[in-house]
């Protein structure tokens, strides 16, 4: 055990499935002398070599597509994409020939790859460094789309997708890189894809969340249990394959939900939680199902950020209007 | 001689373009004006996959036309460019090729019946046998390219002597992915061959309004690559640019780029109507430059053809091809097994739930 | 007047607003001489010269790109994608820079274009051919996603898209495209963006769909009324800015809506709509939300497809179960 | 004499690479191995912008170490190659550049504080005065090229005589949208100029581990276009080539890509620590390069510099930046309306909902 940030856990992560299996490889830009640019890739190149970590051309394209590539001829590598906001150029990629080969091959070919991305915002970063568009990979059958909320949660999932038989977008919520540290096992483990987390069980209302936003949620629990009010926190862990009979347990319990997520709200993946919820346990609804999310606006630089991030103080207030309703 | 090979019309306006540096090794009239790559024996067995492959092509068209093939993308006129390339490569070599590449693919391994099923709208289409390592014709223009890059940069990691070859067109290489792909060949130093058949066309617009370089072939330079232009439609040119590229690949050289400069004869696609946007005197001419009755002349010269012979080539061919018709038709339609049991290598359980709702 | 295909109503439009305005183009792969793979720019440029028809290289981005930097400068082009397939390579330039530039620049610079791209399946084309991802364009703050299901709507709205201000991602169902004829005014009008068509009006249930599913939900609601069932047939025509009160005044009065897509089910639009419904108008509600879609499988090719297309007895059957409920 | 100048240390291991066609008229010592393009006055003009635009950089550093910038990518020894091609521009000439171009886009109007502004996280700092025609700069590497292309061929199609000058680095020509962008004006023969900076670094990758191509002007070669290769330290012939190509583009002929060497002196941004990759005697060796001695040695031996000179347009550069300072920080941070009035030209319902929680 050692008491490691989400970042020091996927390093911890990588480092584990480099040494346990010899077709792991890392590639992406920047990732091997300097680490990475959030240093998650930090000391690998020494220890694995320049064949096993492998710096690129700045080209996302072309390094999900030889990614890829590798993928189908046995390798199982790890791409990193920069920033989330830097994942589009290989949106084509991703969509047309990543999450597709095994269908259109019909098990002939497949691609056991992760695509790591640092995604969110909430600390004043530059244009395009901010970015929670993980409703555009959730929507693409044959991809599986995780997001780690704890340093435990991180190194278990990493090596989950990187053991996975189907690629994995692998979300890392920057805000969480490096907020708190926490034990996790040295070694070999996994958490399963595919598994919500309860982090905190309740009775009056469920709150249903992913990524960065746990942070805000977690907080939104407190106030609201000094308040007497008994929260569930639902950290889903994996946006698909979603967990649903997490969720719809949750809500037939509470008789309540709130869905967080940083996102623009139109079209993010809390509307899919909420649907499901109207789908499945319409008849336990005592309010209606709560979205707390970003505005719908490119997500503001800097000095303008905090207005558009969900808050703890939004998250109690729409917990409150379920139990007022 | 050499000149007048080098000559050909292309282009919306049919104009005559010399490109005095393609390599050339059987004229029109099917005479060596250089040494042929291989034996006569290899000559004959390669004439031979030339007729199947355009036995398969002309039936394609056929069936297209007959409704029994969804889509359909004639190769007319670029069979040397296909069977030339794919006999320079070792069986367990890698290819990724395109809707139009058939003749390559079946060349490496990739049976006449899956080639149909992947035209007639069966996911069944894209899966070549075990061992066959050619991946599902792409559709998406110019994204496959990278995929080569990637799956023999793996196997030069692995320390193995296995290369990838990707067939592309004229109009892929103004993608951004193609840059991507080349880019890192020549960074890595992969072991790929990049063969673009250069057949005049993508869809409608000539090739000279697809890029403003010369050649595609020059391209190469950018990336730190070797580049090279042959007469698609001459066998032998084109099998020994391929073979020299495989070998320097094999080699530990590095990728190549190779220009096989053809011709598309048909249209498009069957749906593809080529008298909107091209001078039928383009056709015409293009006839002259058939790549098959160039090597039919050649074996003639050499004493190596005759009408019997023929006569039988092409019977077989033709039996072959209806036997991969049939065999493609008597297939049942992809079950919901095949479609929900595809996505993943086991099915998720919502996606499971789903699948219970459509079988049930 | 004239009878008109939806297609026919769109070369139309294209060639009003050609010679409407002088800053109008057209630019895309095959638009000039072949007239588009599906003849939708048919006898444009031989009408109005290969200046303003610009026939391109088979590059995505690149066209999206350079039509962004055309508006930029103060022209109106009008992108052709040949299939919404092949509109992933150029998804970075249309979320990253066409879509904020008003934003980034705080309105000094702006992109009135417009994307039309061919969608849907149902014709048994091939790979790539079929697809209908407007979820990833819907959540995409700055883009207006418009999608016309009847022959005049489409040369109405293809024009009102022409003159926005701001950039709209142009849906084109293609199932449409020669299915009816319909009157179609001569001239220049406009259907205003952001306003749904109530098709038919009901007090059953409600029908909420957008495009090709027009058609199916058209003929459910034939089969519905004939068995005394009175459904209302909600036509979005724009996702985004999307039309909330008429879907809300719809639900609002019939207390029942069945939502309806071609996509894939999990993180559709069609969640979007779901989650609104239960957001502002669960009290009306006397039964679950019925979302009926694609399987959240690959669209199928030819042989297979006919099980993957949600059909009018799948629609018929979901309204059912909202008033059985 | 030439020799010398075009031999550069570059790379992570701080090779030797010697460029013979690269374009230099200045030498190291200021003297001149050429014909000057400018004359004398204005040679001292575009000093004082080199001084300038220095003075701007260097407090960029040092306001974002304060916390008063959100990022802050030093340009540091490439002054020249911003300088001087930017002063071959018409000042109604449009510009797309990168976070890096600070000195490019205010020779062309982009004010001071606006570029602070774009650095402090105010979505105000890509918004420059009307009749300034440079874009916000470009975050996403490779992207804006095309932009440039878009708009000088509007430019083209509406019958003026405007052309665009887009900015990029030598990582960013690895992107397939620089491909895309080349290919397009080298077909539609856009009035585009193609800069890149050649800083020798992609964050932490050296210039050679990005393409595999000798020199980065080649590549221009591969879309019929013109390429050419300059000394990015020699105000004079970064000036002289861009000018070239400005004159071109504006007679019709097309457009042209210039690769001005040059050396990123700086880290990345002020959150990279160069320590990691290369070796620090390659920023030393740097030093001897330094674009703005260079001029300031050949004022000297013209006769057009002394130190009191040198010390007013100091003062006046370091009171002009100060001022810029004072006018950014002055402004008040984005409002609600500044952030939701900026999605679409009018705010829509929706929209407007949420606008008014936030200001309820
Ligand atoms: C990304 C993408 N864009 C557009 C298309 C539509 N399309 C299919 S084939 C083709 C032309 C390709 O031309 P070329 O590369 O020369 O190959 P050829 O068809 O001549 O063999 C186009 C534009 C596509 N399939 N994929
Ligand atoms: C599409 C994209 N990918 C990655 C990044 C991250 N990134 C920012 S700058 C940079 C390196 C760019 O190098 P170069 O083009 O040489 O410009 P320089 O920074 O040297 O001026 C990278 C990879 C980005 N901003 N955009
Ligand atoms: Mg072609
Ligand atoms: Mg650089």
């Amino acid at each position: 055990m050692s008491e490691l940030t989400l970042a020091g856990a996927l390093t911890d992560a990588l480092a584990t499935a480099l040494d346990k299996d010899q077709r792991v490889l890392v590639i992406g830009e920047d990732v091997g002398q300097t680490g990475g640019v959030f240093r998650i890739t930090d000391g690998l190149i020494g220890r694995f070599g320049d064949q096993r970590v492998i710096d690129t051309p700045v080209a996302e394209s072309g390094i999900v597509g030889a990614a890829f590539g590798m993928a189908v001829a046995g390798l199982r590598p790890v791409a990193e994409i920069q920033f989330m906001g830097f994942s589009y150029p290989a949106y084509d990629q991703i969509l047309s020939h990543v999450a597709r080969i095994r269908n259109r091959s019909q098990h002939r070919f497949s691609a056991p790859m992760v695509i790591r991305m640092p995604c969110g915002g909430g600390f004043g970063a530059a244009e395009h460094h901010s970015e929670s568009t993980e409703a555009i990979y959730a929507h693409i059958p044959g991809l599986k789309v995780v997001i780690p909320a704890t340093p435990y949660d991180a190194k278990g999932l990493l090596l989950a997708a990187i053991d996975s038989p189907d690629p994995v977008i692998f979300l890392e919520p920057i805000r969480l890189y490096r907020l708190v540290r926490e034990e996790v096992p040295e070694g070999y483990y996994t958490v399963e894809i595919g598994k919500a987390r309860i982090e905190t069980e309740g009775s009056d209302v469920s709150i249903i969340t992913w990524g960065a936003m746990t942070h805000e949620v977690r907080e939104a629990v407190e106030v609201l249990a000094a308040d007497g009010i008994s929260a569930e926190m639902v950290d889903l862990r994996t946006l698909r394959p979603l967990d649903e009979d997490a969720i719809i347990d949750s809500v037939q319990k509470t008789g309540r939900a709130v869905v967080v997520q940083e996102a623009p709200k139109t079209a993010g993946f809390g509307a899919e939680i909420a649907a499901l919820i109207g789908e499945r346990a319409l008849y336990s609804l005592h309010a209606p199902v709560e979205r707390v999310a970003g505005w719908d606006t490119t997500i503001p630089l800097k000095k303008a950020e905090h207005r558009y991030m969900p808050t703890t103080e939004a998250i109690v207030a729409a917990a409150r209007r379920t139990l007022d309703a | 001689m050499k000149d007048i090979v080098a000559v050909w019309w292309f282009g919306g306006d049919s104009r005559r373009v010399a490109w005095p540096n393609m390599r050339n090794i059987l004229d029109l009239e099917g005479r060596l004006v250089g040494e042929a790559p291989i034996d006569i024996e290899t000559t004959r067995r390669l004439y031979r996959a030339l007729i199947e492959t355009r036995a398969y092509d002309k039936k394609g068209t056929t069936l297209q036309r007959q409704g029994r093939l969804a889509t359909y993308a004639p190769l007319l006129g670029q069979e040397a460019a296909q069977v030339g390339s794919a006999a320079a490569l070792d069986p367990h070599d890698w290819m990724v090729a395109t809707y139009r590449d058939a003749g390559a693919m079946w060349m490496q391994g990739y049976p006449w019946e899956v080639l149909l099923l992947s035209r007639s709208g069966d996911e069944r289409g894209g899966r070549p046998p075990v061992h066959v390592d050619v991946l599902p014709p792409s559709i998406t223009v110019g994204a496959h390219m990278i995929h080569a890059v990637g799956i023999s940069w793996a196997e030069k990691l692995q320390g193995t002597d296995r290369i990838a070859i990707t067939y592309f067109g004229d109009g892929a290489t103004s993608e951004g992915d193609f840059h991507e792909a080349m880019n890192f060949a020549g960074v890595f130093k992969t072991p790929t061959v990049f063969l673009c058949q250069n057949n005049g066309y993508a869809i409608s617009m000539p090739r000279e309004r697809q890029t403003a370089s010369d050649t595609i072939a020059q391209k190469a330079d950018a990336y730190g690559m070797v580049g090279e232009q042959v007469d698609g439609n001459d066998l032998f040119a084109v099998y020994e640019a391929t073979k020299e590229a495989v070998d320097r690949a094999r080699a530990g050289e590095g990728a190549t780029l190779i220009e096989a400069v053809t011709y598309r004869v048909g249209p498009h696609t069957t749906n593809d109507d080529p008298g909107r946007y091209r001078d039928p005197e383009e056709e015409r001419l293009a006839l002259d430059r058939d790549p098959i009755e160039r090597v039919r002349r050649y074996l003639e010269h050499e004493g190596a053809w005759d009408a019997d012979w023929e006569e039988a080539v092409q019977a077989k061919a033709s039996t072959t091809i209806e036997r991969a018709v049939e065999l493609a038709e008597s297939l049942l339609p992809p079950s919901p097994e095949d479609i929900f049991g595809a996505v993943y290598e086991e099915m998720s359980p919502d996606l499971r739930r789903q699948f219970e709702q459509v079988t049930s």
